[in-house]
């Protein structure tokens, strides 16, 4: 557990969860989402929970990217906020 | 969502990247007893490399190879080997679930009995995963219109 | 200060948590509604894994097995201090599926939210269904 | 084998639901025969169980052979074999029913239909069931997502009302979770009854405060008492009239169920009314959610929003006598489920016969409805007397213990409450009867013959005769109501009262 | 009034998180109850009792299998959920 990396991993995984909820346009919202996925995956492999991440990995920055953006194409990328 | 588009860099790596994570899924699965991954995590891999073949090639022509009624069977029939296996304990004469009567049919001790439960088990997560996450997908991408 | 420091991973959980909730009930539009929730659940689960990690040397939860006997170990020579605490890592596991599984429905939903009313905006929703009980 | 009964009351379903396909290809309408037949077994399972708990005590089942807190069990008492009689039995019940009114609601879906509504099923024997914190929230979200599909295939803008309900109802199940990981963190055990034991010496801890607060938020939201309540008219009103008949006698029950059991059994009883006032907090919400619920229930045209707000008052009846904690009140709360259970599915299965008949569900339309339908409407009258509390009906008698347990806890003003309500649920269930009952169809002079000759028009019997099992099990409840109290509801009593 | 009623309902989760923060274990900590009351005999037991050195598969699979039996069921609903809000052709 190296501290220094934790709190970074930590800092950026605050950014992206801000800036997934508060940009304007879903498409990017999916993508923001997914790379906050991605780096919740680090953070859970730096604490030593190898499984959860791999699953958060595969599933979180994966699939349900997928997911969200085959549900846009069929939608709308417009948002209000 | 996904038609035909002809993109010939983007389907030879699909042919090229599609055996292999489809390989690295089984590997996932099958040394789930010794190193990180399992059943869930393999069964999303292979959904991965389905989804990737669905976006590289078109929708109409992988649905045609595996068609709604294999892909409901599978999600079902995964869940099946879960519940098969629970009832299987029960009619060995132990409780749901309790994989070391299965020594009683398998040639190996009640330890190595559950460790061949666990896997057991882990290939009905698999496949389940696998088909319902492949389902979704192609629900979401069709949009009804398969 | 040094609470702050000793604990900043629960500060952050709370924050995040913060954040993903604000997201569900403040936001307009239904797709950022399931951000939110996306969000909400991750924390969560960061809020389980850090109660698992042990400080002093534990390992990851894969018992360090002795080539000799096919990877397993001699029974009684591994102590809890050495490893992870695997229960949490277990729970979560079922906690990352319950939370693709509610994801793909809440998607699928959208998509025929849309379809109804050809906007995903939460009040222009509710004006649509205003007109429709009025008429 | 019967020592497997609680094994296969949850698998039974489960596995069916996957054979359902099967079953659907070959004939699409032998399904439901199919769900029929497993509800008839699961419901006679429960029964067995149900005798078990009476002769030998508590059931002990440890899934996996492994002996708690490593493996989870299942913990078999008199509430939960109660609960899962009540289950089973309304559920059977209500899938006979449902056969008419799906055929002519969802024709194209009946397979995938009758597979989720299994897998509901399940989810709710699962909560009730288990005597796991954690499989709690595995079956919790089980029975919500199978719930949220099944709401959104209703009537126009079902959808929109199951959204909400996904965004409500994950933060509730969040909630939930999030308290089962703070009692994690300071007990480090998951099952309820070890977990009960170890939490004692804790009480003083903020952590455990936090832990209870947190569960007992979520399960309200699940529960939808009153200021957590956005989600419940909506989702009930639109569902499939089947599903809302089987949700909203089943759904806040079963969430009420693990209200009592987060009460009772993990915390003990002496925690929330002496540590923490939350019990009293309880009350008082339970309190503005009876009167809130009736209020807007009156202000209602569609009956079955109607009854969807009225569905949240009378959880406020099972909050208030779960939040009083006294011998009288907690009786009321649990014959109060039964009565529930009997009463909603009575009156939502007569709201989904008037749709299959004329189409909609406005009040003002129901002219006449009496000559035409005098079955159903008499079974949707002997509901009414039961939400009033009119007495050989069992509303009565739920009413009359919670009246007792307030008088107990010298809460004058709950006894105003629950009186208060009554003449409420007066006034909007007469309100319909009165319409139904008493207002004719103006005659057409201008037309040869003016006036309209009265024919018998009835549901079909398959759904006809549900609505009257339901109607008479009112009755038969609250006649024998001295003998279930008796018999089961005096066990589920803790002894510290 | 939307984002009031969220900033509030969010103000007072934190502050009830907040509050009860300073009283739980320390992070890391190796002697918290629950790192000392379950879970060791997992730890310690799971090799030898399932053979599986993996102890998250062990607890998963077999300690805690019901669980990943409902785990597998939320999965098949979420299936069938789609197949029944999406699909337009009824499957023959």
């Amino acid at each position: 557990m190296i501290w220094q990396l934790d709190l970074i991993l930590l800092l950026l995984v605050l950014i992206t969860g801000i800036a997934a909820l508060s940009v304007r346009d879903l498409l990017s919202s999916a993508i923001i989402l997914g790379a906050y996925s991605f780096l919740m995956c680090l953070l859970w492999t730096e604490m030593g929970a190898v499984d959860v991440a791999f699953t958060e990995a595969t599933v979180g920055a994966g699939v349900s990217t997928v997911f969200f953006v085959a549900a846009i194409y069929h939608t709308t990328r417009r948002t209000k906020d | 969502m996904i038609r035909r588009n002809d993109d010939l860099i983007i389907e030879t790596l699909a042919r090229l990247l599609i055996p292999f994570i489809q390989a690295f899924a089984l590997y996932v699965l099958f040394l789930g007893h010794y190193s990180p991954g399992g059943g869930f995590q393999g069964g999303v891999l292979v959904a991965a490399s389905l989804i990737l073949l669905i976006i590289a090639f078109d929708l109409e022509k992988t649905t045609k190879r595996f068609s709604e009624k294999f892909n409901v069977i599978c999600n079902g029939g995964g869940v099946f080997i879960y519940a098969g296996i629970g009832l299987l304990c029960i009619l060995l004469g132990g409780n749901l679930l309790d994989y070391s009567v299965l020594s009683k049919i398998l040639p190996v001790g009640p330890e190595e009995a559950r460790a061949l439960g666990i896997l057991g088990v882990e290939i009905g997560v698999e496949i389940t995963v696998a088909a319902c996450l492949v389902s979704i997908f192609i629900d979401l991408a069709a949009n009804g219109e398969n | 200060m040094d609470f702050i420091i000793a604990k900043y991973n629960y500060w952050i959980y709370i924050i995040l948590m913060m954040i993903g909730l604000y997201g569900m009930i403040a936001k307009n539009n239904l797709a950022k509604k399931v951000v939110g929730m996306t969000l909400f659940q991750t924390s969560i689960i960061l809020f389980f894994i850090s109660t698992s990690v042990k400080s002093g040397g534990a390992t990851v939860p894969i018992v360090m097995g002795d080539p000799h006997l096919h990877g397993h170990v001699i029974p009684g020579t591994v102590h809890a201090i050495q490893y992870l605490n695997p229960l949490p890592h277990v729970l979560m596991l079922t906690a990352i599926v319950v939370m693709v599984a509610t994801f793909g429905i809440a998607v699928a939903l959208l998509m025929r939210i849309y379809k109804r009313y050809g906007t995903l905006e939460g009040d222009e929703i509710v004006e649509i269904r205003k007109q429709e009980t009025a008429s | 084998m019967s020592s497997n009964y609680p094994a296969f009351i949850i698998m039974v379903p489960f596995v069916s639901a996957l054979l359902i396909f099967v079953i659907g290809w070959w004939n699409k309408k032998l399904s439901c025969g199919l769900v029929i037949a497993v509800l008839a077994a699961v419901f006679l399972l429960s029964i067995g169980i149900m005798k078990d708990v009476i002769a030998n005590g508590t059931i002990r089942y440890w899934l996996g052979g492994w002996e708690p807190p490593w493996g989870i069990e299942y913990a078999v008492d008199y509430l939960n074999a109660f609960m899962l009689v009540i289950i089973s039995f309304v559920s059977l019940v209500v899938t006979i029913y449902s056969k008419k009114s799906i055929e002519k609601e969802i024709p194209d879906k009946i397979v995938p239909f009758y597979s989720l509504y299994l897998l509901l099923i399940t989810g709710l024997m699962g909560i009730v069931i288990t005597g796991d914190l954690f499989n709690v929230f595995v079956f919790l979200e089980i029975a919500a997502i199978s719930c949220y599909a099944l709401i959104a295939v209703g009537r126009k803008g079902a959808s929109y009302s199951s959204f909400k309900y996904i965004v409500m109802g994950t933060v509730g199940a969040s909630f939930y979770l999030l308290g089962v990981g703070y009692i994690y963190l300071v007990t480090g055990s998951l099952n309820m009854l070890d977990v009960a034991e170890l939490l004692p010496p804790l009480y003083d801890s903020k952590v455990v405060l936090t832990a209870g607060v947190f569960m007992l938020v979520g399960i309200g939201l699940k529960m939808a008492v009153y200021p957590l309540h956005a989600w419940a008219p909506g989702a009930y009103s639109d569902a499939p009239s089947a599903v809302s008949a089987l949700i909203a006698p089943l759904m806040t029950k079963v969430a009420a169920y693990l209200m009592i059991r987060i009460f009772f059994t993990v915390f003990k009883p002496y925690f929330f009314v002496d540590v923490i006032p939350l019990a009293s907090i309880l009350t008082w919400i339970a309190a503005v959610s009876v009167i809130a619920g009736s209020i807007y229930a009156i202000a209602q045209s569609d009956l079955k929003k109607m009854l969807s707000y009225s569905v949240v008052a009378q959880i406020g009846y099972i909050a208030l006598g779960i939040g009083l904690a006294n011998k009288a009140g907690l009786t009321g709360a649990v014959l109060h489920i039964l009565n529930e259970a009997f009463t909603k599915g009575c009156v939502f299965m007569v709201a989904g016969a008037i749709i299959y008949k004329t189409g909609s569900c406005n009040i003002v339309g129901f002219k006449d409805l009496y000559r035409k339908m005098p079955f159903t409407m008499s079974a949707f009258l002997i509901g009414a007397f039961s939400m009033v509390g009119i007495p050989p009906t069992c509303g009565f008698f739920s009413k009359l213990y919670l009246i007792i347990g307030s008088i107990d806890a010298k809460q004058w003003i709950f006894v105003a409450v629950l009186l208060t309500s009554s003449i409420l649920n007066v006034i909007y269930f007469f309100r319909v009867i009165k319409i139904a009952a008493f207002e004719d169809v103006i005659p057409d002079y201008s037309r040869t013959t003016p006036y309209i000759t009265y024919r018998l028009d009835e549901v079909p019997l398959s759904m006809l005769i549900p609505i009257l099992v339901m109607a008479a099990g009112i009755l038969v409840c609250g006649i024998f109501s001295p003998e279930i109290i008796n018999t089961v509801i005096q066990h589920i009593i803790p002894a510290s009262f | 009034m939307r984002q009031f009623l969220g900033f509030l309902v969010t103000m007072v989760t934190a502050a009830l998180l907040i509050y009860s923060t300073p009283e739980m274990p320390g992070w890391g900590d190796p002697n918290s109850p629950a790192s000392t009351h379950v879970s060791p005999r997992y730890i310690e037991k799971a090799d030898e009792e399932t053979h599986t050195p993996n102890i998250v598969t062990a607890v998963l699979a077999d300690y805690r299998g019901y669980d990943t039996m409902g785990e597998t069921m939320v999965v098949f609903v979420a299936g069938i959920g789609c197949i029944m809000l999406l699909r337009r052709r009824q499957h023959k």
